[in-house]
């Protein structure tokens, strides 16, 4: 088992002749991902690795009843593209596209949820379920299958932890780049949700970052409901407060978003946090070993 | 991006928000000037992109002429948590029966823009937030739907419960929703909204703040932009595809991705060292890139060592590695260097950095530890 | 039984304190609604006709469980009104107002329907369960309970033929005036499909208008679901054809609005048209005699 | 409320969508200088607020200064469906490769605004909707999120099949949206809307109407109203809170709403007689609304006798008797009027009319049979 992508995932890549797109699509597709159909306007009939484009999203999936697509447009076209693929029946949503002014984001949530498209991003790396399907720029390489269930909101930090993991021989379910930007689709908890119902799914790793009040909601929603294992690092904690944007930005989240609340918050759950990246895979062997006795 | 107090009164005067009449002044004589024109009560008001103005002393109220001058002499020039006043705003200072605080900024949770609103206005409206938070209203706002005449209404009434000092109120808070969403705001905050002796609602002090990735189609916001000295560093960086924020330490850090780039400045601090930077080259393979990283690193005076921390996953490490012997071959530094390279093509870039001789490490804990030993050698 | 008000009906007034809205309060009040409060910002503490006043429609509805608003505020106003109290939770919004912006309407239209808030209006006379609960500016006298339906676009002529029903001794359970505007809350269809169910219903009578073709798709509705017999009256049938107001008027509904188009489609449908009011109670008579048979 | 050409072509021009360089002309002269500053193939159109013009001949082609001074003098002054031409629009003739059509409407039945178009643009765009209608897409929109820049994009290249032609289309669909929703437009339209032969997408006519509940927001759109005389008169009547429609019969009307004034009017015709006219004199009990209606009633020569119905519900059938009093006293007139007072206080009114010796009947029908045989007699 995994989340959200695995055999059954009918990938179409909306911005296939672009230059990112192109090249990801050739490595999505090389890792066995079923990429049925790409979007480019004014494009439809041609091919780009041997997988059909068309025009629009609504084509595309008449034609090959896709139910994810992953978004590579330029930015000032994402949320357009989004909504294009909500409307068009897209149960899954992978925005890669990086710079989204977040009132694009805002605006489309409330449709998103009306429509009941997820999305995982902007600004993210995608997502895997190692060795059934690649949605994203994820390096494949250094994915193993397994049963941790892996969160991050950052790119290459994923990579390097990932990496840790399957070096430990801690192999993923699914790992999931959620992004950094302020707007996003699907949040910490709503990934540890699905996490929790896949009975494949033993544990999970979550990368944190500073900023925002995410962590702490998700440390009290792991207190509350989750049975399995979590264990954590959080980005950032040397990272300088940062000039003042007014006060509203404290005011919303009642904390302040430092890395020191963050740990003292998923502590409070009994969550523990790596002091760096490498403890990791220790602390989730001691977490392991304390179900099994 | 942050703009300046008079820039967001500007704005506010441009969607029909009331401000006191003001005058930016660049120089004391200005301010004498100012001060005779609007020929009342003033307000000296440091023009500064930072907060805690009042508490450092940089807004004075001037009952003449001659006390304008002096708050002009003494906030002209005076430094506020390291930037140096430049320009002074001088208002008509307004006679203030009750002072409230309103702001719109995005919520991440509610994943909206969210109207705060207090009757506990003033400074220390963070210190309310703290203590006393069921005194700020928090009140989602519906993309769909925007800020709705009732709700502004409603919202009003429970801050100052007089229907007709409400309904100006109410005004203000529709134009202010109404400019956040047209300028791609990402803050827009009046504190202290003030009731007046004589019944009117004015804006005394604004705040705004814009989302730098709104910015291409926000050109007259983007027009406003007066960095600093750091700040011009930063969006030179921007211009390159680097983000780049200087430090106080003496480790310079070369990272790919935030996340990664943060964890490593976290791990040197927890070997012992002190980052002098944050930068991070983004996810493209341009050689160039790292060319251009490696001079702003070694422009840093006081960098004693560089980290150079890569883990491939679209960025080539033999890319990088290329970039970097470019880069040292233009810039022969004396500076230590420590590389460490993971990831796609980890093993051609590290065959290509054999023969510079740099240390190579093969992890992020080592990689610090290394590049903190070398710092102290020198 | 009845539809939409009966003896439960918890009314609110918007604008309680104008001149229509007072008027009006008084009207209901002695018919005997039960109006439980009146909305008009800053007059909170304050009583209309002995009704309590509050600032908001949500004080109101926490204060006496309001279930139903009629809305006498002026049009500028009326859609932000109709909003407040959809979002407060008031189930049935009956709107009086005149001259409201049709962008206004449309624009509020979905947020009614996610909210699942039923709209009749505006620029409408309202509606009235007789003997039960008067939500409207109707004139009451006319009115008398029985089991006949009856749906208008018009106001004065629902009282002319009412009162012919009356006189006639055709009571009736409830009496809607939906009101004649281009886009408005709940149509002939949605009222026909509650009068179907209404037990004490046995039949229903139409007054249309030219204009539109929602006559035509009523004349539909009647012909695939309707059990119970419907009789019709469409007014404007010498009205002048009218100056061209470009193609897409025409376009947008196939047909022209005309009211021998209209006509048509009931008779095709099965559905008497009087030729002038004065026939409605006979054809009425005709039609449930057939029943009886 | 409607507009010339010549209006929404300047409001197009406002929101970027592309129309050809046009001079408006009042006098033959004028078309002479437009068509020597234009210099090029011209097309003249006469300016009137009804539709049809070109097969009224309304329309001409110029291939030069001395074709656009014909056209100009056969066109000016002519008469249109009862529309005088006054003035008329001299522009550049495109060089039309295809001919589309694309509207914006508000849609009764979605409760939405509607976007329609055909690749079958031109005059006979209604033909269309009746013999192939599946030629016209139909494409409501949501207002939760208006024209949507995809879909925008989809529908244009579903009419023009080309992504660079389609691009153009879809931004001027955009803005076409954009000014339907912030002018209050009921509709927006543009036929034909074309391809020139050099790939331009050009908008070479437009219709727009507006939303008159929605002028008092308007001022810009208010302040284009140009009415003609039975527009002044409707106008008029408006400000004294009547409704009214001038017809060709010969029996005035004066009723009280909409819907009981057109029953009463298919009354009249059903016996056998004709309307002079529509006339509501809404909800209210204002005697002077009585006295005013009455004065336009009798101001039509053709009016050979008078029709009241009032049916009493806010209205109070009393006020309009004390109304109809007056207002015999002061006009006058000879002509016969029957009354029928029903519903609220109809027997105060009854009564109040006795004095008057005006016939007074009980029911609708009656009324009309009546005024019929009393405009006979005459």
């Amino acid at each position: 088992m995994s989340i959200l992508v695995n055999k059954d995932t009918k990938l179409i890549v909306q911005g296939i002749t672009g230059r990112d797109g192109k090249f990801h699509t050739g490595l999505m597709s090389k890792y066995g991902t079923n990429i049925v159909g790409g979007v480019s306007p004014g494009k439809e009939g041609e091919t780009v690795e041997g997988i059909p484009v068309f025009n629009s999203v609504e084509n595309a999936v008449k034609a090959t009843g896709a139910n994810t697509s992953i978004i590579f447009v330029p930015a000032a076209y994402a949320a357009d593209a989004i909504l294009e693929a909500s409307e068009a029946g897209i149960q899954l949503v992978v925005a890669i596209s990086e710079g989204v002014p977040v009132q694009d984001m805002i605006r489309i949530t409330p449709i998103l949820k009306q429509n009941g498209t997820l999305l995982i991003g902007p600004n993210c790396p995608g997502l895997i379920t190692p060795g059934q399907s690649l949605v994203g720029i994820l390096p494949a390489m250094i994915f193993k299958e397994g049963n941790i269930g892996f969160i991050s909101r950052s790119g290459t930090l994923t990579y390097e932890v990932v990496n840790l993991l399957t070096l430990n021989d801690f192999g993923q379910t699914t790992c999931v780049g959620i992004g950094g930007d302020p707007v996003a689709g699907l949040y910490f908890i709503d990934l540890l949700e699905r996490f929790e119902n896949d009975p494949d799914t033993i544990a999970v790793v979550l990368i944190g970052e500073i900023g925002g009040d995410a962590e702490e909601q998700t440390a009290q929603f792991i207190h509350e409901k989750m049975t399995k294992p979590v264990v954590a690092f959080i980005a950032g904690q040397t990272a300088p407060p940062g000039k003042r944007m007014g006060h509203a930005g404290a005011i919303i989240s009642s904390g302040s978003g430092t890395a020191e609340e963050k740990i003292a918050a998923f502590n409070r759950a009994g969550v523990p946090v790596a002091k760096e990246p490498a403890e990791i895979p220790e602390l989730l062997r001691k977490k392991l070993a304390g179900l099994k006795k | 991006m942050k703009i300046h107090e008079y820039q967001a009164r500007q704005i506010f005067r441009n969607y029909g928000i009331p401000v006191p009449d003001g005058i930016l002044c660049y120089t004391v004589r200005e301010v004498e000037n100012a001060a005779r024109e609007l020929n009342c009560m003033t307000v000296v008001k440091a023009q500064v992109l930072t907060g805690g103005r009042g508490k450092s002393g940089g807004v004075k109220l001037a009952r003449n002429v001659e006390e304008a001058v002096t708050a002009g002499k003494q906030i002209l020039g005076m430094d506020i948590k390291g930037f140096t006043v430049e320009k002074v705003l001088v208002t008509k200072a307004a006679d203030i029966e009750k002072e409230f605080y309103v702001g719109f900024t995005n919520d991440r949770n509610t994943k909206s823009v969210t109207l705060m609103a207090s009757a506990e206005g003033g400074v220390e409206i963070e210190e309310v937030a703290k203590t006393n938070p069921e005194k700020i209203i928090k009140y989602p706002i519906n993309p769909l739907t925007g800020l709705l005449d009732f709700q502004a209404r409603n919202i009003a009434m429970q801050l100052f419960g007089n229907i007709s000092h409400a309904q100006k109120a109410a005004a203000i808070l529709t134009k202010l929703y109404k400019l956040y969403i047209e300028t791609d705001a990402t803050l827009a905050e009046i504190n202290p909204l003030i009731l007046t002796t004589d019944n009117e609602v004015l804006a005394i002090d604004g705040k705004m703040t814009f989302d730098d990735n709104a910015l291409y189609r926000q050109p007259k916001i983007l027009a406003m932009r007066e960095p600093d000295a750091e700040e011009l560093q930063e969006i030179a960086a921007n211009e390159k595809g680097l983000s780049y924020i200087k430090l106080d330490g003496n480790i310079g850090c070369m990272v790919n991705g935030a996340g990664l780039a943060m964890a490593t400045m976290d791990m040197i601090k927890l070997y012992g060292g002190s980052p002098a930077n944050f930068l991070d080259i983004g996810g493209s393979s341009n050689p160039q890139k790292v060319i251009d990283a490696m001079n702003i690193l070694l422009g840093d005076k006081n960098v004693k060592a560089v980290m150079i921390n890569i883990f491939g996953g679209i960025t080539r490490c033999d890319d990088v590695a290329k970039g970097l012997i470019k880069a040292l071959e233009v810039l022969m530094t004396e500076i230590p260097i420590v590389v460490r390279l993971s990831g796609t093509n980890a093993a051609e870039g590290l065959a290509l950095l054999k023969e510079t001789g740099l240390p190579t490490v093969s992890s992020m804990s080592e990689a610090a530890q290394k590049a903190i030993e070398l710092s102290k050698h020198k």
